[in-house]
């Protein structure tokens, strides 16, 4: 190594950023500067500079200025974290003909000025960082972005609004959509409402339309009872391999008509849509206006699956539409991009046992009361107590069930509070009920919302602020027999209260779907500790994920009301809609290679790929990395016994010689110390 | 002043993975939060690709410690790579305890993005506790290795 | 006062250095053969698997890797308690033969022989191999080559490599050999016995046949009484691979026969402080020097040990060469140092007729060649005859086989006191008032050079052969007249 | 003497396998002969050191170097002998890369001395230990001293080419013979300096007959200890091979020969540090993520140190255990 490392073989420029004083204020930046300059002349420094702020345009200018003149042929910046200004930087370089990943960015800020105070230690950890850089940046190549083509067709999972905003979006535009939802019939949760907030118009109104629009439509591939079992490849140009469950219907044949169910004579209690209030048959569409029309036989309940006998639906068939020889299908799609929308479980109340679901008869989880008040419910719309005619004279709705309290969940869930006063509406509309609202706090922050919660004050609905602690059923004081009575501490007023009522009604919040953790991984995506999976940026890039290519929208992502989960299905669609009209996607150039006559076929590096990136060819017996599919994690760079594997971007020389750089110092330092 | 009488400085490299344990230590920065200068990060895209060469090089060159620090098992960005780093871990440290190191210079840390917090503390114990063990001074002959070389650039 | 430095001896695997002093009248005051090498085998190989140590231990001489493969192997075994299949076995002491005939072969022509067959006088130049095919047409040249690529070709077939065998393992070994490989190495076998019987004739007719020679090899300039030491079978008969050491004292009387793993009650090493190599001699004796007799525990371990310590030879051609060699050299046992050059051609006979042997053995071809140990591995022993001498291989390990502890006594070793004493009695009896020239010089190094040390295997370090050159220094040490050999 | 060019081989620190493979050879060494005047091979011939001295600097064209720096009388001769060459060859696996004598690495050099001088059958009441000079009666005689550490031959002298192999093969040296020969003659290129030669460019499993499959590891094994598939790849079997990381050349003799590689050959072109290669590829194969499962699978490599530096610590990036290091 000796002989040409000795004379530098790159023009190397450093620049030091004060970032005002955020770095300046710490490090001594001239110091720094000047180090470098004598200091690192012989690895080929030629230029070492400080600026007040690099970022600016002033500072790029600076940097293109230095490599148009001093001919620099590498780039250091000593800044801020490279997640912040990396792409500033590398695009400074390029504007000035230099290739982007010629240019390294070091943070000094992040890294050392704004998390250490001893100024001399600071600027000592500064000249090591940039040493690290400069060593570094000498092995750095020159790299074009890797472009891949994309698929043109998007998969998205989930039939709820938002999933279905976004299937509309993207198959307007015209291209293919396959739509993935796991129950027989789209709709999702907004299928089971009854009246939506704050405008109270009817949900099955404004969503049934939408629904048969998505059945309808050419560029859309409806495919419900069926789910996603394995995603393989990459942005661009992933392979989904899904499961269609068995329907037992010749979905050719059947016309909807209905006869199968009528003539069914097992009666199931429907936990899904009438959220256990109602029946359904084993043979069965979830609801009227279901999408597909076509109906399921639940093997789980029906006769024929379980005894062996039955068969009536096959019998009274008029298409011979029903067919108990039907398997599960597997069918591999491929598509360019993924939407997730894959929605929320609703807070088991039962879980607060204090608050007596379940075991006191009148308690009604939210979901009930909306198919209570739903016309198309089981009551026909009467607001009746569980023995099915009672009507109630008063009401209590409890806010925050389950949510904003760290026995359950932390978080808020958002729609509780516009959701509970939406009830308080429609028991005072239809019954005239006195109607007790029990809050913590009341947020109503978008549009109308406040607007409606006034409305309903005026209603003549009763406000109680105050965490409920006990409903019960047994009467202590005149007037409380037969009735529940709802133990509250009135913070308002500062004392405690009694509230009798014949209704509870408990807001209770929302979840992350069971199995949501197991879903992330099978997409290669992250959630958190809550179960809601993670977008790139919080603020900035709300729909993208971690992954490229796959997009999440709506409650998937975090609690959120029907407005806001549209919003995000059509911003997903925008955002793939994009993709797509780009044809072709540039990605980092951060990749393995395998050098072919130093791979000895020993197989090591095979099964080490999450993204199946490497193959095997039997019969050259050498392995082979996929650009398209490999994310440049480098574990298989690393792996390598022959050291066949190399790793653009991240080298060994590359990372060798940065060990070397930041050892400079200690080096020093040791030698000053074998000195005295 | 001498070297006696000044407090050893450990010199610690760390490795850290692009998404999580590389934004922790910048979280720790934005926050404000202080810990030791003593540890010098290098950025991977991944714990993966920590090649145990790394780690030899670092003490071959001077380092008294080695840090390595992914994502949280299970929440690798790469699906489960930081499980491969986590193997190579163990067999390296394995290693190199048999060569005499002693196992306190070498430390594992998972570290979310969002645990800048942690990310300082561990960083800071960890440099009182090489501080502890003293100058690890590897190959300070150096003969041959690139150590020399170096040396001889600074010179 | 003056001093002869020869430094390091020609032809002589490994280092070795000759200190000569000599007093005012410019006669011998003292010697010293020092060796300046150690290398720690019995440190470093402590904390590896015990399965190793074959390997590890093959490194310690290139020259003669096969004996130091095949004791670790045995005591591998031993350390496990396993007992080899019998296939397992003969295949390595069918290996181990093939070898014996080559490094025997190398010795004789290369080494050793030249000093016959050219004769001590003759110029440098010609006193080695080439001079050597010069001086008895290039036929045997060809021999030689043919028989040491036979020898090297077996090695491979069994032991998988020509130079550091890997197959053996504790319980057997990793592979066998097929029914084509057994013809192969049965036809080069045969022509191996024929090869030992050509070189004991040309022996007979350059060397006993010529009086000089004759009286040199029976003189008493080149006579010691030691102790003689080696490897015998059941019926007492030469074994290179397993038997008991059998230690036959100068009156040529067994002095004591023993298990491998008893070795350390009979054996001891005696320190000195200018070498780094030690003198193994008879604990139960006692060290008394370097001097030879009944009461010095000074012993050899020699091809002509090995004669001495032995009823007999194994095999019919060898058993009646043995007979005519006492019958020669008046009985048993025999002294005389040089005759050791007689007796390796004897022992190169046996080999070949055991390599046949065992190449025509009906079970050499079993698939039985490897048994899996069982039991907890703890301590084993494992000896062979190296061609230069009783090889011994002692581990100690831990409950999952790991060596804690070993020891090392290697083949040269044991020759160490008495390569001292011919040297010394050599110089003595040869360089007198300071007259020293290279015919002299020469006859010093055959002193040493008949029990064909291999110092690599001594120092468990290196061979390497060097010019042999002679510094004579006064008594301030500075020259006073060099002297060295010479090849164009 | 003739104006033919000057071939000079010698071994330091090495146990003689060299010399042998290069004497297996067999009638290429004429070739040799015809090629060269042989001015210094002490296994061939009474070469002269004291005329090697005298010798201009640069006079000998091609210089086969075996055996480690194991004490200055080693180094010594390294060094003239790089002074008198054109083309110093680092031959074999001591020059290269310390072999297995580069072991004694792992431990203080006075523990080797003292082991030696301690073991159960040494009687050594005065517990003396060998001098580097003792003054006797008639005066003072020498040894050579012992370095601290083993060295490589690159760790003292520039090397030119390395030829990796413990031995080298004897195939593979007759074809750098072969090369350098049309080299001198103008028939070939030399390859650039400190390139390896006379070795493959990838590792032993490129050799290898045995089958492969992906790895993946549940539990290492020993080799005595169960009868392994003749056919299939030993490690596959957990048997710890060190074929994947070692350099190809050999033809996979060892593996062939049902034995597991230990590495004579060297780590592969390019890769800085043997063992890490070992350790990372081993490792990242362990069929488990949970630490103590891993930890009990790695139970069953019982030395890793002394398997995946067997014959490269001496070369290693550490190249010796700490208490070596403290000499």
């Amino acid at each position: 190594m000796s002989a040409e490392e000795k004379k530098p073989k790159e023009r190397i420029g450093v620049y030091i950023c004060h970032c005002g004083s955020n770095i300046a204020g710490v490090v001594n930046v001239a110091e720094v500067s000047k180090w470098a300059s004598d200091n690192l002349a012989d690895q080929g420094v030629v230029v070492s500079r400080d600026y007040k702020f690099m970022c600016s345009s002033l500072g790029q200018e600076l940097i293109q200025k230095d490599i148009k003149e001093q001919k620099l042929t590498r780039v250091v910046v000593a800044a801020c974290s490279p997640h912040l200004h990396e792409r500033t930087f590398r695009n400074a370089c390029k504007g000035a003909g230099l290739n982007p990943y010629l240019c390294e960015l070091v943070s000094v800020r992040e890294q050392d000025s704004w998390v250490h105070t001893d100024k001399a230690a600071a600027t000592a950890k500064a000249k090591a960082i940039v040493a690290g850089g400069v060593a570094r940046v000498i092995y750095h190549e020159p790299l074009e972005p890797l472009h891949v083509p994309i698929h043109p067709a998007t998969l998205i999972v989930g039939g709820g609004i938002a999933g279905i905003q976004a299937a509309l979006e993207i198959a307007d535009a015209g291209f293919p959509v396959y739509l993935v939802e796991r129950e027989p019939s789209i709709g999702g949760h907004m299928a089971q409402f009854d009246k939506t907030f704050p405008t109270l118009d009817c949900s099955a109104c404004i969503l049934t339309p939408k629904m048969v629009d998505v059945g309808n439509h050419p560029n859309i591939t409806l495919l419900t009872w069926s789910e996603v079992q394995k995603v393989d490849g990459y942005v661009g140009n992933f392979a989904v391999t899904i499961n269609k469950r068995a329907r037992y219907v010749k979905t050719a044949d059947c016309t909807g008509c209905g006869i199968c169910w009528e003539k069914c004579p097992k009666k199931v209690i429907d936990d899904k849509f009438e959220a256990g209030l109602g029946y359904r048959k084993a043979v069965y569409t979830p609801f009227p206006q279901a999408v597909p029309k076509y109906p399921v036989v639940d093997d789980i309940n029906c006769t024929y699956f379980q005894k062996g006998t039955c068969k009536a639906c096959e019998k009274f068939c008029p298409t011979n539409a029903i067919d108990f020889a039907q398997k599960d299908e597997i069918i591999t799609v491929e598509v360019g991009n993924i939407i997730l929308a894959t929605g929320w479980d609703l807070f088991d109340a039962r879980r607060v046992p204090n608050y007596g679901y379940g075991r006191l008869a009148n308690v009604f989880s939210n979901m009930e009361f909306e198919r209570l008040s739903n016309s198309a419910g089981p009551t026909g719309g009467n607001i009746v107590l569980r023995d099915g005619k009672t009507t109630p004279k008063s009401v209590g709705i409890v806010h925050c069930v389950g949510s904003r309290d760290k026995n359950y969940n932390n978080y808020c869930s958002a729609i509780c509070c516009m959701q509970s006063l939406k009830f308080a509406h429609l028991v005072h509309e239809k019954t005239g009920a006195t109607v007790y609202n029990f809050y913590i706090d009341i947020r109503t922050p978008a549009k109308a919302y406040d607007e409606f919660y006034q409305r309903i004050i005026e209603e003549g609905t009763l406000f109680v602020r105050g965490k409920v602690a006990e409903i019960t059923d047994a009467a202590r004081n005149p007037g409380e027999e037969g009735k529940l009575i709802i133990q509250v501490e009135d913070t308002l007023v500062g004392k405690q209260r009694r509230i009798p009522v014949d209704m509870v009604i408990l807001s209770s919040g929302l979840e992350p779907r069971a199995g949501s953790k197991e879903l992330a991984k099978i997409f290669g995506i992250s959630c958190s500790a809550d179960g809601w999976y993670i977008e790139r940026h919080p603020k900035l890039d709300p729909v993208a994920t971690m992954t490229e290519g796959v997009y999440i929208a709506g409650c998937v992502q975090g609690p959120k009301d029907i407005p806001a989960s549209v919003a995000q299905g059509a911003a997903a669609a925008a955002r793939i809609l994009g993709k797509i009209q780009q044809k072709e996607i540039a990605l980092e150039p951060v990749r393995a290679i395998i050098i072919e006559e130093k791979c000895s076929g020993c197989r090591i590096c095979n099964t080490l790929c999450p993204f199946n990136a490497i193959l095997f060819h039997e019969d050259k017996m050498v392995s082979e990395v996929n650009p398209a599919l490999c994310q440049g994690c480098g574990t298989c760079v690393a792996a390598c016994p022959a050291g066949a594997i190399t790793g653009t971007g991240f080298s060994n020389e590359q990372i060798l010689s940065q060990i070397d750089g930041l050892l400079l110092l200690t080096l020093d330092k040791k030698k000053e110390a074998a000195v005295v | 002043m001498t070297e006696e009488t000044k407090p050893f400085e450990p010199v610690i490299i760390g490795f850290t993975c692009n998404w999580c344990s590389y934004r922790a230590a910048d979280m720790a920065g934005i926050a404000r939060m202080k810990y030791a200068p003593n540890v010098r990060l290098i950025r991977l895209m991944c714990s993966g690709r920590l090649d145990p060469t790394f780690v030899f090089k670092a003490i071959a060159g001077g380092a008294d410690g080695v840090l390595v620090s992914g994502c949280h098992p299970g929440d690798c960005h790469y699906s489960t790579q930081n499980y491969k780093a986590m193997r190579r871990f163990q067999l390296m440290k394995r290693v190199l305890t048999q060569m005499g190191l002693e196992p306190g210079r070498l430390k594992l840390l998972w570290a979310s993005a969002a645990e800048g917090q942690m990310f300082a503390n561990e960083i800071t114990k960890f440099v009182e506790e090489v501080r502890a063990l003293g100058p690890l001074n590897w190959n300070k002959a150096g003969a041959g290795i690139p150590v020399e070389v170096k040396e001889e650039v600074t010179a | 006062m003056q001093r002869i430095t020869i430094d390091p001896i020609t032809r002589l695997e490994g280092h070795g250095k000759i200190e000569i002093f000599l007093n005012e009248e410019g006669n011998v005051a003292n010697t010293y053969f020092q060796i300046p090498e150690l290398r720690g085998f019995e440190r470093f190989c402590v904390g590896r698997p015990v399965e190793e140590m074959p390997l590890l231990t093959n490194r310690i001489c290139g020259v003669c890797p096969e004996a130091h493969h095949m004791a670790a192997a045995k005591a591998a075994d031993a350390v496990y308690h396993v007992e080899v299949p019998r296939t397992g076995k003969m295949l390595r002491e069918l290996l181990y033969s093939a070898f014996y005939c080559t490094d025997h072969t190398t010795h004789f022509y290369a080494l050793g022989g030249p000093d016959f067959i050219m004769g001590p006088d003759a110029p440098v130049a010609e006193r080695n191999i080439l001079g050597v095919i010069h001086k008895v047409w290039l036929e045997i040249g060809v021999k030689v080559i043919q028989m040491r690529k036979y020898g090297h070709t077996v090695v491979e077939i069994i032991g998988g490599r020509k130079v550091h065998p890997c197959t053996s393992i504790p319980g057997g070994l990793t592979k066998g050999i097929t029914e084509e490989q057994r013809k192969e190495i049965e036809t080069m076998g045969r022509w191996a016995i024929e090869f030992a019987q050509f070189s004991l004739k040309t022996f007979n007719d350059i060397v006993l046949s010529n009086k000089t020679y004759l009286d040199l090899i029976v003189g008493d300039v080149y006579t010691h009484k030691t102790y003689y030491m080696g490897l015998v079978d059941a019926n007492n008969k030469v074994n290179f691979y397993d038997g008991k050491v059998r230690v036959v004292a100068p009156d040529g009387k067994e002095y004591v026969k023993y298990e491998p793993k008893d070795y350390a009650a009979h054996i001891a090493e005696h320190v000195e402080p200018w070498t780094y190599l030690k003198f193994p001699y008879l604990k139960n004796v006692g060290w008394k020097g370097f001097v030879d007799g009944p009461d010095s525990g000074v012993y050899m371990a020699t091809p002509l040990s090995r004669l001495n310590a032995a009823d007999g030879m194994a095999t019919p051609l060898a058993q009646a060469e043995y007979e005519k060699f006492y019958s020669t050299l008046g009985g048993k046992p025999v002294h005389q140092r040089l005759a050791i050059h007689w007796a390796r051609l004897i022992e190169l006979l046996y080999a070949a007729e055991r390599w046949v042997e065992l190449a025509t053995d009906p079970e050499i071809t079993s698939p039985d060649f490897h048994a899996i140990p069982t039991a907890t591995p703890t301590e084993g022993v494992g000896i062979v005859e190296a061609p230069r001498g009783t090889l011994t291989h002692h581990y100690w390990t831990d409950e999952r086989g790991v060596v804690t502890k070993v020891n090392l006594i290697v083949g040269t070793t044991n020759n160490y006191a008495p390569i001292t004493m011919s040297i010394r009695k050599a110089a003595d009896s040869l360089i007198k008032k300071g007259n020293v020239n290279e015919g002299l010089l020469n006859m010093v190094e055959m002193a040493f050079r008949a029990y064909d040390p291999c110092f690599g295997c001594a120092t468990h370090s290196l061979p390497g052969q060097m010019p042999l050159e002679v510094t004579i220094r006064d008594a301030e040490g500075n020259p006073v007249n060099v002297l060295k050999q010479f090849c164009e | 003497m003739s104006n033919k060019p000057k071939f000079a081989m010698y071994w330091a620190a090495s146990c003689g396998g060299c010399e042998i493979a290069v004497l297996n050879i067999h009638e290429k060494i004429l070739d040799v002969d015809a090629a060269f005047d042989v001015v210094f091979w002490p296994v061939a011939m009474d070469a002269k050191y004291k005329d090697v001295e005298a010798m201009q600097d640069g006079e000998i064209t091609l210089c086969l170097f075996n055996g480690g720096m194991r004490n200055d009388e080693n180094e010594h001769i390294a060094k003239l002998l790089r002074k008198k060459s054109k083309i110093m060859v680092s031959f074999g696996s001591c020059a290269c890369e310390g072999c297995i004598p580069g072991l004694a690495n792992f431990s203080a050099i006075n523990e080797v001395v003292d082991t030696a001088f301690t073991t159960i059958t040494t009687d050594n009441p005065d517990n003396l230990r060998p001098q580097t000079s003792y003054t006797m009666p008639e005066g003072i005689i020498t040894i050579p001293t012992l370095n601290p550490m083993l060295k490589t031959l690159d760790q003292v002298v520039d090397v030119d080419y390395y030829m990796p192999g413990c031995p080298p093969e004897s195939h593979q040296i007759a074809a750098v013979v072969d090369l350098v020969i049309a080299a001198l003659n103008g028939k070939a290129e030399l390859p650039p300096k400190g390139a390896t030669i006379g070795a493959g460019n990838s590792t032993v499993c490129d050799e290898c007959p045995r089958k492969r499959n992906v790895k993946s590891i549940k539990e290492f094994g020993r080799i005595q200890l169960m009868h392994a598939d003749p056919e299939l790849c030993l490690l596959e079997q957990g048997i710890p091979c060190n074929g994947p990381a070692t350099r190809s050349g050999c033809t996979a003799l060892c593996p062939s020969a049902g034995a597991q590689c230990i590495g004579c050959y060297g780590p592969a072109e390019g890769v800085v540090d043997y063992g890490a290669r070992l350790i990372s590829a081993f490792a990242s194969v362990i069929d488990s993520d949970k630490p103590d499962e891993i930890d009990k699978i790695l139970d069953g490599l019982v030395d890793p140190a002394g398997q995946f530096y067997r014959f490269n610590l001496a070369g290693s990036l550490l190249r010796s255990s700490k208490s070596a290091q403290k000499g």
